[in-house]
């Protein structure tokens, strides 16, 4: 496929690409794999591979109880890992940085050390993946607390016109995603942690689909808790971060008891470490971290900014494409620099799941469903979408395979 | 790849999602279900109405894809009619196709149009929408007390 | 080093050592590796990085979500492992088995979702690792359920003279390792299950050290629930395993809210899915759960009654070695058929630290500290003890270097 | 590798862990603290005993590894009869030698017998064990209202 020269695209991109042996697949019937689902989980460089390799095959050993030479190596290579997190965060202590199995647990971490009682409320947005509205449901019906939202507007942005009467002076939680994982709205928010503050309220920020492809400064954006998950950003899945500062996550009580997050344990009463240790209970997923390390040194090489810029070139280049393909509805944001790369669309008269089928035996891999947002689709009167979403090695051919495969399906479902 | 496409999307199966046979909820039934897909959110309601051991009615409202619209359809064709014992039976042979993974052999005879779905159990992701609403027939119809 | 004839050493050693790449490694100085820490973590054979890697680079997608052909793959793969798990325990259904974060996690899901009260009561043991104790002493202070625990005999098994009064009408769970990963004790997990079942109460087995070296069938010793962690059985870190009986599982309340784990959400409320995905929330461990399966599996073909035998073997030669050693003492069982292998000792005069310091310079890896059972240390009068702990890639060599380098640490700190 | 050994198990460092100075824990003092190093279970239990400005006493009672123990005994040597304001310094000293990585180059001058340390910084795990009882006497010193 020749590249159009689209400004913005990834310097180098083929060779980029060549990072990502996935790419190289080929599918039933010899098709070559178009991948747009990297909003569901990226694919993973060869670096990241490699480091996870080279740790099990060289250095294996648990960490931090353990005294040996291997114990130090795999110790030093955990705790790096947890350095170049916290410098991908730009955090302002390594100490903020909690490895959790995913976001969702770090989500529901947050849902169960907060102290929450009757008479408090927590406020999240009817655009939240449905980890970040079940984790509060139930921590709402555990606590007696009141669970509120934020509604949409028909443009899919958060609708803040009733934000004063949302975040009042009961509030304790204001919990939102950065970006949207199914309409791709970038939310303010600093704006939103700011709110929060200002109410007493601490901020909770779901950064899942933001980390991997925008800088995520949690010291400019003042946010409280913020998290996000390992699969997305080129890491392996089996791990997430849960950031938090570090006098917030030094005043929650523990999360889950056992090895690393004690003090000391008798019988009848233990005693807790301090953060991070504190809510990393058990043995933790090492050669994930370290996975996760070589992940965000490796966006951090081609840079946050670049890959951004990448990602909105081809998100511009989609909204296009899309749009001359009779009756497709985009949801959500059709200005590229106000969105994320994931867009959901509508085509009249093919269900999502038809149209998924149809493209992936072009090899057109895409999500169709409601991608965990069931509350956001409900609000746009739909039952389910298609995804595509792009990241940072996908090319404006790639875009034009998809365009291509969406009149395909239109023919095969016979529509005029 | 489009044999492959057209082994899933046989013409049966895209004429019941166009012109789907017994739509519709109606009122008499003793039973009803909502069952949803959690993956992709795929929904039908559907309610049974038996007498003296014979499904005399199953009527649904269904959201969904085309394979799942017509399997709700040609489910519809199949066991009215019939009377309970046979349509658990019916139940039980397309169940057994659609877990098969291709292998199973569909007797035209007893699973009529249901014979199209051969294909689709060939793609696992999709085994779920087929099934859709046999499951949720199956749970009403022993709600009714029909399994008795 | 050449193997001396022991009977019931594994047949091949040396050839399944190959399957080992980390056995290669050499450490400073040039000196080769004899790890002897398994018990902490075990090493990787070849085919479970093999098959992370396979899936890494060929069919990496996220699962049940994706419709296209990588994510029927990678899907395919995750199920698959469920599969191959339910065979290795030989569950019932494969909807036993539930996919955690480590054994850990697994513990504080049954901590946090069996229903507790005042008036209730929870009985652990002595010899637990600290996730059994301090998960169920979290349980018991947000409850108020009153916790108890079987004592410890002088040498290293469980205090039954109590048992009928510990467990009562009123206790709800009875929770203990099947393996001490301290004391190498085994205890009689069928007859405490049948216990626990005849007091009304559920059976909790942390098999995190049996399953490694033991035919573990949760149908034969009826147990209701069970635990193990995939990095002691040969697989990768970032997952666990909770098994328990279908229909108990099924009563649980949901543990974490997020996406896989629901039926339907709405804003206000939200209905949950079944076992083992209710209590699967979040993007799992799907690579790891590939790795544990190809782990379970490579064990299966060795045969898990040879393994044991091997085990056996090595625990009887190094409890004979060690009893060389001068000031030597052995805490826990001394017959190598009643304990696993895992050997916790004391040498006078000099402390666990500097003795594992001064092994590690000879190459040989051991634990030492509190092994994550301080009530355990704490019964027996000490503050911390060394820990051998060998597995199937362990020889009666190894084993003569771990005693040769005890010797050397007596004249390092020149003791008698 | 016992030259490593050696490196870390100086001398100095072992005649004190055999003979430890101003152990024991005794009745004058204005703050007690108790540290643990969880990750092996070591126990330190450390008064100080603060007049006019100065460290007049610390006495301790821990149990732990030779390196532990030594760095509790060379603690006590340099720090009692100081002004707080001069042991501070030198615990900051201290701390800048073991957390080096084994790269800085202690100063004979302030640190004595400490700089035999300088071989446990290479040992990243043992830096733990050398840092518990300066650790403790910090957070018993400011407890005393010695940081004043
Ligand atoms: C008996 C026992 N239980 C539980 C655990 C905890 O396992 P993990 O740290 O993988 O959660 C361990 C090992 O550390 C163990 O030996
Ligand atoms: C916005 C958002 N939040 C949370 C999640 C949950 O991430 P994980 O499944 O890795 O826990 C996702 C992705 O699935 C997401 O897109």
């Amino acid at each position: 496929m020749s590249v159009p020269a689209l400004p913005g695209l990834l310097p180098e991109l083929e060779v980029v690409r060549k990072d990502f042996p996935i790419l190289e697949r080929t599918l039933a019937g010899g098709v070559p794999l178009v991948y747009l689902d990297s909003a569901n989980t990226s694919q993973k460089p060869q670096v990241v591979i490699d480091a996870m390799v080279d740790h099990l095959e060289r250095h294996n050993a648990n960490i931090a109880r353990a005294m040996h030479q291997l114990g130090a190596e795999s110790t030093a290579a955990f705790e790096e890992a947890r350095d170049k997190v916290a410098a991908f965060l730009n955090a302002r202590s390594r100490n903020e940085v909690v490895f959790t199995k995913n976001a969702t647990e770090a989500l529901n971490l947050l849902a169960r050390t907060i102290e929450l009682g009757p008479g408090d409320n927590v406020v999240i947005t009817e655009m939240e993946h449905h980890s970040n509205i079940v984790s509060w449901q139930l921590a709402c019906e555990r606590s007696g607390a009141e669970l509120r939202w934020f509604g949409l507007t028909d443009d899919g942005q958060l609708d803040l016109s009733n934000a004063d009467r949302l975040v009042d002076e009961n509030t304790k939680v204001v919990a939102f995603t950065w970006v949207s994982n199914m309409l791709g709205t970038i939310n303010p928010v600093a704006d939103l942690c700011a709110r929060a503050r200002a109410a007493g309220a601490v901020s909770v920020v779901d950064a899942s689909q933001a980390a991997p492809q925008l800088v995520v400064d949690v010291q400019a954006v003042e946010c409280d808790y913020l998290v996000f998950t390992g699969h997305k950003v080129c890491g392996p899945t089996g791990i997430g971060v849960l950031w938090g500062r570090e006098e917030l996550l030094n005043e929650l009580p523990p999360f889950h008891g056992g090895g690393e997050m004690i003090e000391t344990v008798t019988m009848a009463r233990s005693t807790y470490a301090k953060a991070p240790h504190r809510f990393e209970a058990g043995t933790p997923p090492i050669v994930e971290a370290v996975g996760l390390g070589a992940a965000v040194e490796y966006l951090g090489h081609l840079g946050l900014d670049v890959v951004h810029a990448h990602e909105q070139a081809i998100t511009a280049y989609a909204l296009e494409g899309l749009q001359t393909v009779p009756g497709l509805t985009v949801l959500g944001p059709l200005d590229a620099t106000e969105r994320g790369g994931a867009i959901s669309f509508e085509l009249d008269g093919v269900h999502p799941h038809d149209i998924a089928q149809v493209l992936d035996s072009r090899g057109v891999a895409v999500r169709a469903g409601h991608h965990c947002a069931k509350p956001a689709h409900a609000r746009f009167g739909v039952q389910s979408s298609t995804r595509m979403s792009s990241y940072l090695y996908t090319t404006p051919g790639e875009i034009d395979a998809l365009v291509e495969a969406l009149e395909y399906t239109r023919s095969y479902f016979k529509l005029g | 790849m489009s044999q492959d496409l057209d082994a899933l999307y046989q013409e049966i199966i895209l004429d019941h999602y166009k012109n789907p046979h017994g739509k519709g909820l109606r009122e008499e039934f003793e039973a009803e279900v909502h069952h949803v897909n959690p993956t992709c959110g795929d929904e039908v309601t559907l309610r049974v109405h038996l007498s003296d051991g014979v499904v005399d009615d199953v009527s649904y409202d269904a959201l969904g894809c085309s394979i799942s619209q017509a399997s709700a359809s040609v489910l519809y064709d199949l066991v009215v009619g019939k009377n309970v014992d046979e349509a658990m039976a019916i139940h039980e042979e397309f169940l057994t196709l659609m877990q098969g993974k291709g292998s199973v052999e569909p007797d035209e005879e007893t699973l009529e149009d249901a014979i199209a779905f051969a294909g689709v159990a060939k793609f696992p992701a999709r085994v779920k929408c087929a099934l859709l609403s046999w499951m949720a027939w199956k749970d009403a119809t022993v709600q009714a007390g029909g399994d008795r």
